[in-house]
């Protein structure tokens, strides 16, 4: 029972990383930059839910929406600002934007609004536990795993199947003959961003009704951790990212539950680095040799 | 090193500290960015509405002057920023750092240099006492880990009568593991078991797999000595999981934010130990209370609390040395006797650790009702 | 005569350096420098090894490791084990930091061989994040609250590493065997092809690198009184990483000048402590917008001086050109 | 020629990847000195055969011998420091560093200096370091680089670029040369200035050569021999006037009327 | 058709093309030969609106189209198939042929190209859903001139199309250049392999260090002692 328990507990925390995990797999993706600022949207996102239920009193709807419309225009701005100039530039150098992004938006949030969590409202959406056999799952950890689902499968249509999605891909492989093709390659990758930004937003949301908690460092670490979700499943891969973040999560619980849960960090991080050693094109990656 | 030693020697006899003219400089070195930001930032703010209020009239005819420097959270930028208050700014004392390791940090730098250093929240009993011996400079506001853990597992055991306990600690804190050591030993000592150890670590928000297997040990109580912003998950957590039992914590539980987080229905059945209660009829809590307030536009918490009882012990001692001379005000501080201040009556003790009692709360529907008082 | 010829430039430089080392050891010891600056610039030393070291990883051999406090850690707390648990002098500290941090850059260097880029640097962030987690979890070493160590860190000792430091990578890299370090970060496959045994050598590059960052260690350890896991978090690892970028990938001078410039920034911030992070972040973004090669390039700062020679040469060449 | 015990050999070798079989039961030998020409339509595996040749990939079957030794599943390195290197049909130069530094960076492999001695400036690293920069700057003259030789590789022109791919591929002082289309993107007249440079190296380190070639004037006009892929499959083998008037060689390769 | 008027073109401080000025006219071939580095690359880049020219002027079809973007100048009917084949690399054949089409709503039009591509280049209908990045490079730039051909141009810039191609694959692609330009596509192609460039050429220009230094009908330039020497090695 216990064992059933924590695999449940496993799937909601893992939802939560899969719903992270696939607007930063899809940035990589398609401009193969590490946005260390992902994690830092997400916050955004969710401050600006927390707001908008609080303030301007709306319900869960509309601020999911304004979340991510406002993630969204974030993202595009980060992009144009601090990634578009250097995309000639060494991957390094952009890189280093990317942190020094991600650290400006935590320390202006923090100067804006001081350093202090805040609760989510308890009734935006209704939780309910439901019991099976001893096993209690709740009503929101199911919403979770839908959603990333459903969000999964969206952002698999658009890439593989949609006009704009063949763009992206052309603009990841080869910028210069994607612009022969008549692809306007700057709106491509604010798309791109866009849409990668207004997921991390709609993550941002969903974890604080989850989490109740939200604070202005509170995207670093599952940032990182949906990185690693987004490497295990193969990064790039958007159904890999929805099960590396399970995957993830699931171990993540069981080793908590064994009462090594100061380890559970170390141990998502000790996965990664077998996954990268042993299949760095990550689970559902092809392993592609260069050819000479 | 052998030069540092012999330079700052030099230095403190030289100039007299804190600055010539009207203003006396105090340092505050503080965690106002890094991991646990918020509660540097939650000190500095109870210590400019001290400052504030104790400016209005002035010590001696001077004003107090905060020179703030900011540690990241690292022990050292802690040591980097006592260095500078000290050579650079010259304060006459400096406040912080809010974690007992940031503390910890300088407390050579102090110690050399003869600059008294008062953490407001570092409770780990080696911050004023190393190997037995009493740090000369530094002291606190805080009472100290084993305190509160004892009182706590007291009340458990002769209040709540429970014998079947579980620990969940915050192992990136010495506050928490002080708590909890001294919990179980006065716990098991009064013949109560210890059925679940588990622990976590500060920023954590999911905490779900650690209490399914607290769960499954089956404890009639929880002792959870951790800060609210953890607290208020683990709690609300627990009681999604079916763990009704009664849930015990220390002064780190004591924030607004805790019944945001958690959730009133969660919060019953729980109790701390605390410095004060916001919710204290006594008028000296309601004053500042109601001043946070009006600056602020929030209630205080614990930290605010502390920071601001931080600067009005410092002032005390100030006064009564009646010099900014870091030397006379060490003195001066290590004799406080009886101050009244938010979060109870002051008596430093030969150890530099404060003499205070503390209360027992328990939340009822999102209010703390108190319970009892416990003196030392 | 012509081997003094060759190394005037290295004899030249030993001179300036053991000058300096005179002189501050006579400020320090007058009390004319005072603890502010002695500390500032120990707290610089420690920077400029945690970034020369990594700039031969990075720079040098192109390994994107992003990981490098771990190695710094695995310095800081073998040493502190050595002095304060085993109560060994402190030279026996800094020599166990180094060979404890050379190892754990020898086992991390082992995935290095079979991850490139992006993924190496995960990799080693993760790395980086394991260390940290594990001193977080060893009771012997403090756990969360990390160990007291005494002072033992003095100008001497910060000064000799500093140097044996940059001689050692200066050296190395401007060898035969740098040389094939800089091969593999240009070309790994060409290297190979070349006759360079890329495995070798990026190994190599972590070895040394890692022994020199847990040398910082011991020095960091032994002067910043105490030390404990969250010192050595990844925003640890990030800040070397950008002395090495900003200062630009591959010179080993802009690596120094940016490990020194960027530790006088942060302790000029400190006077700005609400804003502190947000100018730091600003001046990252806008160093790297408007010079994306970082500070010097790939240049030296000793090719400053040789810019007259180094003109005269070119016109040298172009005569021989137009002959041939 | 059949009689000498051949340098370099291929015994039935195939590769597979994925499903494709880019290469299967390609024998072939290199006697010492020869000069041969390796021609195919593209994506007949030509680089790729140079790429197991050189330990880029390892054969799935098959045996590769130099000397008598077999070499199948040794690191590139290896194989380069036995005495098998090449140039990239996609130039690979290390850009960053200067034309000088390419080349020394392939007479490492015989530098005896190491790593501590070089780190401690002991005579060995000087004596050593100054052999390497005579060396280089031998292969230099021959390439008629030594006017850039401080120039950045990646600043030369296209012409240049290639010779010193060459001339770095010799410092690390081969017994066969294997070169991937040494003459693509140069025009006819410095197309003939290469095949004059090819018989000079050739001669003068006693070199045996292969190389990939699509510019018939050259391949026709300098090499012994001519084996010829296609689909992964020895077509063809023998002279240039041999190949030349192959049927199937012209149908898959040359087209009807050769120029 | 395109006139272009005295650009100059730089790369930061190189200064590549030099008031290069040239003309194509509807229907033609028009071929562009010079030694490497001489700035052919940069000029169909400049002409495609992946550069942008400092001075002159770029006129298709009686209007500017100097330093418009790459997209507008697809639109308005001009292909250009890159130097080095730059195919999509991790996508299908398809793909890469359905991005040709990447401006064009006509589904059925569309239909119409894939199968007169295919029946130009039938290596490619049998490569369909091979990855563009595993095709041997002769496959490659077959597949480039198709992607090109996709998006239905009205004027075909093409660069180096024989680089590293077979003798019989350059014949074939010379082939198809000729039949691409009976059915009504104007080219302009940029060669090393001047003979073969010559032998289909109505007109050429020949470009030396960012200049112009000749031009004239192909038979003319095939009869240049100067181009003879320079392009054509010697005889
Ligand atoms: N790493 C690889 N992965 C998958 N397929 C490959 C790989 N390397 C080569 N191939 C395939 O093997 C076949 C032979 O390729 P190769 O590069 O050897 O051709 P080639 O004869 O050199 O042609 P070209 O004259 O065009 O250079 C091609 O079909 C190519 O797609
Ligand atoms: N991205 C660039 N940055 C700087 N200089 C460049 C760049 N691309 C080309 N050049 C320079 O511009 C000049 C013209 O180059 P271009 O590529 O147009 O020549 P080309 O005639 O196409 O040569 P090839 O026959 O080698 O393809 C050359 O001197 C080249 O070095
Ligand atoms: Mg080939
Ligand atoms: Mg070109």
């Amino acid at each position: 029972m216990e064992l059933i328990q924590q695999l449940v507990n496993g799937i909601s925390l893992g939802s939560i990383y899969a719903l992270i995990a696939l607007g930063y797999t899809m940035v990589y993706g398609i401009v193969r930059l590490i946005n260390f600022a992902h994690g830092d949207v997400f916050m955004i996102g969710s401050f600006v839910g927390f707001y908008a239920v609080t303030m301007l009193h709306v319900g869960f709807v509309p601020a999911l929406l304004l979340a991510m419309a406002s993630c969204a225009v974030l993202g595009m701005i980060i992009e144009r600002i601090a990634y578009k100039p250097l995309r000639n530039a060494a991957r390094i150098a952009v890189l280093i934007t990317a942190i020094g992004v991600s650290l400006l938006i935590e320390y202006v949030t923090i100067y804006l609004r001081g350093a202090q969590p805040e609760a989510y409202p308890s009734t935006l959406l209704p939780d309910r536990n439901l019991e099976l056999f001893g096993v209690v799952i709740s009503s929101q950890s199911l919403f979770i795993l839908g959603t990333s689902l459903v969000l999964m499968v969206l952002l698999q249509f658009i890439v593989h199947r949609t006009k704009i999605g063949k763009a992206m891909r052309a603009v990841s492989h080869d910028a210069e003959a994607a612009r022969l093709m008549g692809i306007n390659v700057d709106n491509t990758i604010s798309a791109t961003f866009a849409i990668g930004s207004a997921l991390a937003g709609a993550a941002g949301v969903i974890f604080g009704i989850y989490y109740t908690k939200i604070e202005p460092l509170m995207g670093i670490l599952p940032g990182l951790k949906a990185f690693v979700a987004a490497v295990l499943g193969g990064i790039g891969i958007i159904p890999g990212a929805m099960v590396g973040g399970l995957l993830l999560g699931v171990i993540e619980s069981l080793v908590s539950g064994l009462g090594y849960s100061l380890w559970r960090d170390g141990v998502a991080f000790v996965i990664l680095i077998l996954i990268l050693i042993f299949r760095p094109a990550g689970l559902f990656g092809k392993n592609v040799r260069e050819k000479v | 090193g052998c030069g540092g030693n012999q330079q700052s020697g030099s230095s403190s006899g030289g100039n007299g500290g804190g600055g010539g003219g009207d203003v006396i400089k105090i340092g505050a070195n503080l965690e106002l960015s890094g991991g646990v930001a918020s509660y540097g930032q939650s000190i500095a703010e109870g210590v400019e509405l001290a400052f504030e209020e104790i400016n209005k009239e002035g010590i001696n005819g001077k004003k107090l002057e905060l020179v703030k420097v900011d540690n990241k959270s690292e022990a050292a930028e802690a040591t980097n920023g006592a260095i500078k208050l000290i050579s650079q700014d010259k304060v006459a004392a400096i406040i912080g750092s809010a974690t007992s390791t940031n503390t910890l940090a300088q407390v050579q730098i102090a110690n050399d240099n003869k600059v008294p250093i008062i953490t407001p929240s570092g409770t780990s009993e080696t911050v004023t006492v190393k190997d037995g011996k009493v740090n000369e400079f530094v002291f606190r506001t805080c009472f100290i880990d084993p305190f509160q853990g004892t009182v706590a597992a007291k009340f458990a055991l002769n209040d709540l009568k429970v014998k079947k306990a579980a620990v969940l600690i915050d192992s990136a804190s010495d506050y928490s593991k002080g708590l909890a050591a001294s919990f179980k030993e006065t716990f098991t000592a009064g013949g109560g078991q210890i059925v679940a150890e588990e622990a976590y670590v500060a920023k954590d928000t999911d905490f779900r797999a650690t209490l399914t297997s607290i769960k499954s040990a089956n404890p009639e109580f929880l002792f959870l000595p951790g800060y609210y912003e953890e607290v208020g998950l683990i709690v609300k957590q627990a009681r999604e999981l079916g763990l009704n039992v009664p849930i015990m914590g220390g002064d780190g539980w004591d924030s607004p934010k805790l019944i945001e987080l958690a959730g009133k229905d969660a919060l019953n059945n729980t109790y701390i130990t605390n410095h004060y209660s916001s919710g204290d009829p006594d008028p000296k809590i309601q004053e500042f209370v109601k001043a946070f307030q009006a600056k602020y536009n929030k209630a205080p918490d614990a930290f605010n609390a502390l920071g601001y009882d931080t600067a009005y012990f410092l002032a005390d001692a100030i006064k009564r040395a009646g010099s900014a001379d870091p030397v006379k005000i060490k003195d001066a501080l290590a004799q406080t006797k009886d101050l009244q201040l938010v979060t109870g009556t002051f008596t430093v003790d030969q150890n530099h650790n404060p003499v205070k009692s503390a209360i027992i709360l328990e939340y009822k529907d999102g209010q703390q009702q108190f319970k009892t008082k416990v003196n030392p | 005569m012509a081997t003094w010829k060759r190394t005037r430039g290295f004899w030249v430089s030993v001179i300036l350096a053991f000058s300096f080392f005179v002189v501050v050891e006579w400020l320090i010891a007058s009390g004319t420098l005072n603890i502010f600056y002695v500390n500032t610039l120990f707290f610089m030393a420690i920077n400029v090894i945690l970034a020369v070291s990594l700039h031969l990883i990075i720079g040098i051999t192109g390994q994107f490791s992003i990981g490098h406090a771990g190695f710094f850690a695995v310095g800081a707390y073998a040493s502190a084990i050595m002095t304060m648990k085993l109560q060994l002098p402190f030279a026996a500290g800094v020599l166990a930091a180094g060979v404890a941090a050379a190892l754990a850059g020898l086992i991390i260097g082992v995935p290095s061989l079979r991850l490139k880029g992006d993924y190496l640097a995960i990799a080693t962030l993760g790395f980086g994040e394991i260390v940290r987690i594990a001193l977080l979890n060893i009771d012997y070493v403090g756990g969360a609250s990390g160990m007291t160590v005494t002072h033992m860190t003095t100008w001497p000792w910060v000064f000799a590493c500093l140097f044996a430091t940059i001689l050692v990578i200066a050296n190395f890299t401007n060898s035969t065997h740098g040389r094939a370090c800089i091969s593999i970060r240009e070309d790994e496959i060409a290297a190979d092809a070349m006759g360079i045994n890329t495995t070798y050598y990026k190994v190599a590059a972590f070895v040394i690198g890692s022994f020199f960052a847990g040398i910082a260690g011991a020095l960091y350890a032994h002067h910043f009184y105490i030390i404990q896991p969250s010192n050595f978090g990844f925003l640890k690892s990030f800040d070397i990483l950008i002395f090495v970028v900003l200062g630009g990938l591959g010179s080993l001078s802009g690596a120094v000048v940016a490990a020194v410039l960027l530790t006088i920034v942060s302790t000029f911030l400190q006077n700005y402590p609400e804003t502190r992070m947000i100018i730091y972040s600003i001046v990252l973004i806008l160093v790297m917008l408007y010079r994306p090669t970082g500070l010097m390039g790939t240049k030296e700062l000793s090719s400053l001086f040789k810019w007259r020679k180094a003109a005269q040469g070119g016109m040298n060449h172009g005569g021989k050109n137009t002959v041939a | 020629m059949a009689a000498k015990t051949p340098l370099l050999k291929a015994e039935n070798v195939g590769i597979q990847f994925g499903g494709l079989k880019a290469l299967s039961g390609v024998t072939m030998e290199l006697h010492q000195g020869e000069l041969v020409g390796l021609i195919g339509p593209n994506g007949a595996g030509k680089t790729t055969l140079f790429n197991l040749l050189t330990g880029v990939y390892v054969p799935t079957d098959g045996r590769i011998m130099l000397d008598g030794e077999t070499l199948n599943g040794l690191p590139p390195y290896k194989i380069t420091r036995k005495g098998i290197s090449r140039t990239f049909q996609n130039i690979r130069l290390f850009g960053e560093l200067s034309v000088l530094d390419n080349v020394k960076v392939a007479y490492h492999a015989h530098a005896r200096h190491s790593i501590a001695s070089s780190i401690l400036r002991l005579p060995s690293h000087f004596r050593g370091e100054k052999e390497m920069e005579e060396k280089a700057i031998e292969f230099l003259n021959i390439f008629q680089l030594d006017g850039v030789m401080h120039e950045k590789a990646k600043n030369l022109p296209y012409g240049q670029q290639r010779r010193l791919e060459i001339a770095r591929a010799l410092a690390a002082q081969p017994k066969v040369l294997l070169l991937d289309e040494p003459a693509a993107g140069m025009n006819p007249q410095e197309t003939k200035e290469l095949m004059k440079l090819i018989a000079f190296i050739r001669e003068r380190f006693a070199l045996t050569i292969l190389l990939i070639e699509h510019d018939m004037s050259l391949v026709m006009g300098i090499c012994e021999r001519i084996y010829v892929l296609d689909h992964g499959q020895l077509i063809a083998e023998g002279t240039p006037e041999q190949v030349r008037s192959n049927p199937k060689v012209i149908e898959a390769y040359l087209g009807e009327e050769v120029s | 058709m395109l006139k272009v008027d005295g650009i100059d073109v730089f790369y930061g401080n190189i200064h590549a093309l030099k008031g290069v000025s040239l003309e194509v006219n509807k229907g033609e071939i028009v071929t562009l030969i010079g030694a490497n580095g001489a700035g052919k690359t940069t000029l169909l880049k400049t002409i495609s609106g992946l550069l942008r020219p400092k001075n002159g002027d770029i006129v298709y079809e009686g209007a500017s189209i100097a330093g418009k973007a790459a997209q507008t100048i697809v639109k308005q009917g001009i292909s250009h198939v890159p130097e080095g084949r730059r195919v999509f690399a991790n996508m299908t054949v398809e793909e890469n042929l359905e991005l040709g089409a990447f401006l064009r709503k006509d589904k059925e039009g569309i239909q119409q190209d894939f199968a007169k591509v295919f029946q130009l280049f039938p290596r490619l209908e049998e490569r369909r859903k091979q990855l563009a990045g595993t095709l041997s490079g002769g496959e490659q730039q077959m597949l480039a001139i198709g992607r090109a051909l996709m998006a239905r141009p009205k004027l075909l810039l093409l660069d180096e199309p024989s680089m590293g191609l077979a003798p019989l694959l350059v014949k074939t692609i010379f082939r198809i250049i000729q039949e691409i330009n009976e059915s009504g596509t104007t080219i302009l192609l940029v060669e090393q392999n001047a003979h073969m460039a010559l032998s289909i050429a109505h007109r050429a220009y020949v470009l030396e260090s960012g200049r112009v230094v000749l031009s004239g009908t192909a038979s003319e330039l095939q009869a240049s002692e100067q181009v003879k020497q320079a392009y054509l090695g010697g005889h």
